[in-house]
């Protein structure tokens, strides 16, 4: 069987230097890393009171997420997210308030005023787009619209996540294709973290890596450890650089842990080890990024603490307007089926 | 005013649309240079160039999912699925996807587009290339349908389903391409999504149908004024929104109602109808509302024999009016 | 007898049902170790092996499609859609090849299979995670469809699912599994499919349910007796084929009918009902055929305002039933 | 971008006796090959003299389904075909006289009794699954007839045919995943003409080769030139053995010309050139296979007489049988929706 090119960069060559990257910008990425993971604790910390319903963790998948999201024109530039997005759609712009009243379904949630479980995010403001809960119709979404992009030639991109376990649906087969096709600015990102719910990788797929794919289809394609946000960041730089030139899309392949059960309804220890739970632990990108940080000199305890108080802050602030936000009023419950006015005296 | 075929008068509004505005796409198998497998597209690829005029993959999910990424970024997407038979692979992505988004994001995002459906049986066709998908997509809150049965309306209707905001299916049916021809209103004409129109005046019960039924229904209304029986004709047009106004109203007029479409029984549309006006014109009924619809079998048969026995015509029409107004 | 939930029925149902045929196979997303995100396969894996307990890859349309050919070739699967919002991509392959192979195929080919759907809301599921399909169904002919509403139901019409020569979708509702409980006959009893179920005797009106909403009806008319109206509650239980007879002499005894389902109005399967009251019982009917029936919006909205707005309930059923008995 | 294994045998290299094959059947292959032919040639006439409603032929594809089939067990295994697979289904066992009870739709029709339309084949007693008109639906219904054989160790194994557009759809590709996870007895065979019905390949895909899929599901990928019979036969040989080895499934790519429009209801020469379409006639599989033949000596002046005089005594049976068989009767429209008999009451 062929070999398919990927290209995993060893840690030591990867520094913000050979990157080009300031001291700035990595605190930056490492600011979204852990306002990341401090949302998600809360989010987990609110389903636990009972003020949340449910909960769909992106705990282990964040370093990916903000390495690859911070590789695009943040303000130009489409994500077209899933619901263990939490980093992406903060990188790329959402404030953690917002996650929040997405999180309890308030009137102000701005991605479906409460009409959505928590985990759909989107924003036309930071050009998130709408996510719903079928896997990978997002895929063929994003396509698209890189599509319009070409004709209108806006120069947009779009970046697209999904879980390797969303591969085997036939969708994400035909976006693959008709991106190829037309060498559309599409970076296809599959967060990797090795289990779909409960079934391992093995069982959905007789490859080691969805990467593999990308040949048949004919557009390169990589796998890097996601846990790595630098790795992350480089993959899909070259990726957007790629797209920007109109040579088409890539299918990246993000190696992510999955730190936590699939969501709040989900016991992981009924089908996972100990062992491998415990070495997806040792992968967690917020432990892995502050080690690489402090070595390279970058992160010192103060700023790593000034940090860590603004996004307190922050985190703090955003429960307080979700929990005072009101819900939804039912008698909105009927709007925005169709453009509004509709037309009277039809049905339904 | 100029007579045209059914087919024609859907050309025509494509190409009038598309030069009115530049962001209309029409993508779809073998739309291009082929012009559609029934000619519909014909001459605009080479009008409006292969970035507008977009020979897809063989992909029905594909295309109906593209199409709502093209939407979302200032595109006007007119996908055309090559048959109705072979719009359920994308059934997901229509229903979870195009007619929910701008629920779901509670106004933040729209989807408008047309999606242009080849429908229907009469065409030996058999199981596959005959069927009739109103009732699975009537269903689902967030679409409009529209099936126009005269050239005037298949122009004008599909002017409005482009310039809707939000998605519209539009059921063209098969047999009516060139059997059908009509006078076309010149200019830029729209037909508005949702009235119903009386077709012929009655007195003496009403026929509801649309498509290729209404022509059916027609001649069924000519052959029962020979004997005397006055049949009002409604065609609906519109199946969703459905014009209950105009229903209820035609049934207060007649008092009696039969519901007329190609598609089985079971489950099927005309229920919809019968149960409305069951439920909101009881009063005006001095027989039951009644259905006449194919069989409930999986698909129109191929050979003749069987497909003359699936089709309903002007004859069964006539005959199941007989019933009702003998009642 | 025995005391069970709606869950550990359908369980047991497949556990004796494997127990019993070598030749049945289940298969879905999380089937296996995990026992289904519901828990209804917990404990099969360890008994029957990963042959017959699999995992599938996560597409639907691929469920079915390779269970069809399992079908073929002489094993019975028992696909399980992790939630009927999942279905969608699998719409092409049910309708197209496991309804439609014994008649394409002139009854050289059948397709025994019985699919299992979690569906319904009431659980904070939101657009995607509490739709109800069997409008979509029901208008497949070559299909057969059950929807239980009791444990001794469930398990039943499991069972008579999985013996049956053709496909039958087994809907469950997702909200009965653990609210639920009730006697289950012991030993191998089969529910056969088709006849509905008279669970309360009335004369004041006819109240037509499934799921969970014949539960909510129950109630309504638990309400309503205290008010000196006397409701029979009717349990359509099998969808399709639907049991006319059964329908039509309650109807002839209260001479009123509300058609009450979870399933958004438009084109649901309400209509069906209503359409068959209307056109077949219209002699006995002293009110309009009435539905009441969930809004038509894309879905279950998720706020807990919002899904009670959604939601029907004994209150609602018992409002609208008054207003039936008062026309 | 990788390089998938594309295995082309080089002509020379290939002959009867390289492949172990006699005299008797090479010659049984060339029977297959010219009946499809002569049978495709009938379908037309009748459709010309208005007997059939429609045609869809398999011209240019008889080298490659000849070949392929021919390489099974075709007795224990499986064919699941498609529309263009006259050669195919004879190969399998089906008499001409079937072919043509189908072609005009008559009640002994033994595929769907006239209920489907040309080119529907299916036949229980020759392993032939009943064929629809939803494209690509069938590779899902192999892999799962195969993992009934693996589950009930019937050791058959089965052979399905597609297009190459017909692979652009969701199902090719969860069939393939699939399979390959399993290790099926399933040999998917993309029969590559060039085109959707007016599509040309590079509209269809990205990539030059379907066989470039394979790889990144996990099986091997190998393409050959259909218009040669025994490269056909050798291919798919080396795929039966690998699956009865219980290895798994192969993905076969034989590319062919497509001697016809898409179908009587097509105009092909609107969208292909002069030029294309005589490139494609000079590729016709029955004129290169009856060269090879009598290149090697086989195929003598008098057996080609002997096999076609024979072939124009079934054909003429055949359309005959066809002719004064009866039109299915309408009584009978309403039968097999379910098995019979029905429950009486119920509706529908
Ligand atoms: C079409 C569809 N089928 C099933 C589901 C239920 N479901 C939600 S997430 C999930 C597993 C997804 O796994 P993967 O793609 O690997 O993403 P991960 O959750 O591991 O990040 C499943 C089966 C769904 N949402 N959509
Ligand atoms: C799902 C579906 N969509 C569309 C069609 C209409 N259609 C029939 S054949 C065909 C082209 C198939 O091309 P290919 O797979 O290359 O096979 P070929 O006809 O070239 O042998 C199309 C679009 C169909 N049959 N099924
Ligand atoms: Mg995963
Ligand atoms: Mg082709």
């Amino acid at each position: 069987m062929s070999v398919p090119d990927i290209k995993t960069e060893s840690r030591e060559d990867v520094t913000p230097k050979s990157l080009g990257l300031s001291d700035a910008d990595v605190l930056d990425m490492y600011y979204y890393l852990r306002l990341a993971r401090a949302v998600d604790d809360r989010m987990w910390a609110l389903q636990r009171s009972g003020q949340a319903a449910f909960v769909i963790s992106g705990q282990g998948h964040e370093g990916a997420q903000v390495g690859t999201v911070y590789a695009l024109n943040r303000e130009k530039d489409w994500l077209v997210p899933f619901y263990r997005s939490v980093a992406a759609v903060l990188t790329k712009g959402m404030p953690a308030a917002e996650i929040f009243l997405i999180q309890l379904g308030k009137a102000p949630d701005p991605s479906s005023g409460g009409r959505q479980m928590p985990g759909h995010y989107g924003h036309r403001h930071y050009k998130i787009l709408s996510t719903s809960s079928p896997v990978a119709t997002q895929v063929l979404h994003a396509a698209g619209i890189a599509y319009a992009a070409k004709v209108r030639q806006t120069g947009e991109i779009a970046l697209t996540e999904l879980g390797e376990g969303s591969t085997s649906e036939g969708d994400f087969a035909e976006a693959l294709n008709f991106a190829a096709i037309h060498r559309l600015g599409v970076i296809f990102v599959v967060e990797n973290n090795g289990y779909a719910i409960s079934v391992p990788l093995r069982k959905q797929m007789a490859v080691p890596n969805v990467a593999m794919r990308a040949a048949g289809f004919g557009m390169p394609g990589v796998t890097v450890d996601g846990s790595h946000v630098l790795h992350a960041y480089a993959a899909a730089r070259d990726a957007a650089a790629r797209a920007r030139r109109g040579e088409g899309p890539t299918l990246l392949e993000v190696m992510v842990p999955r730190l936590t059960a699939h969501s709040s309804d989900d016991r992981q220890e009924k089908y996972r080890t100990p062992d491998d739970i415990a070495h997806d632990r040792a992968r967690d990108p917020v432990h892995m990024f502050t080690e690489e940080l402090r070595g390279w000199g970058i992160l010192t305890e103060a700023r790593e603490k000034e940090i860590l108080s603004r996004i307190q802050h922050e985190i703090d602030i955003g429960t307080e307007i979700a929990e005072e936000a009101a819900l939804p009023d039912p008698a909105t419950a009927t709007r925005y089926v169709y453009a509004e006015p509709p037309e009277p005296g039809f049905r339904p | 005013m100029a007579d045209k075929r059914y087919l024609d008068a859907i050309h025509d509004a494509l190409h009038e649309e598309m030069a009115r505005d530049g962001r209309i796409v029409v993508l779809g198998e073998d739309v291009g240079r082929k012009g559609g497998v029934f000619g519909v597209t014909e001459g605009l690829y080479e009008a409006y160039g292969e970035a507008r005029v977009l020979d897809t993959p063989l992909a029905e999910s594909c295309i109906i999912g593209v199409a709502l990424g093209m939407a979302v970024n200032g595109l006007i997407p007119v996908p055309e699925i090559q048959f109705a038979d072979f719009i359920h692979p994308a059934f997901d992505q229509i229903l979870s996807e195009v007619a929910r988004l701008r629920y779901r994001s509670n106004n933040d995002y729209a989807c408008p587009m047309a999606i242009r459906v080849p429908y229907g049986g009469g065409v030996h066709g058999a199981l596959y290339h005959s069927q009739s998908i109103e009732a699975f997509y009537a269903h689902v809150p967030g679409l409009k349908i529209v099936a126009p049965a005269t050239p005037d309306d298949a122009k004008g209707l599909l002017k409005a389903a482009i310039r809707d905001p939000d998605p519209v299916m539009y059921l063209e049916h098969k047999k009516l391409y060139r059997s059908v021809r009509g006078d076309v209103r010149d200019g830029d004409h729209v037909v508005p999504i949702g009235p119903a129109a009386v077709r012929r005046p009655g007195r003496d019960l009403s026929i509801f149908a649309y498509g290729l039924m209404l022509h059916e229904a027609l001649a069924a209304a000519e052959t029962l004024a020979k004997e005397g029986v006055e049949a009002e004709v409604v065609d609906v047009r519109t199946i969703k929104p459905l014009d209950v106004t105009t229903i209820l109203a035609s049934v207060e007029r007649t008092n009696r109602a039969l519901i007329v479409h190609e598609d089985n029984r079971f489950g099927g549309f005309g229920a919809e109808i019968a149960a409305t006006i069951a439920e909101e014109g009881f009063g005006f009924l001095d027989a039951p509302p009644t259905r006449l619809c194919g069989p409930d079998v999986p698909g129109v048969p191929f050979s003749t024999p069987l497909e003359n026995w699936f089709m309903l015509d002007a004859e069964k029409i006539a005959a199941a009016a007989r019933n009702v107004v003998a009642y």
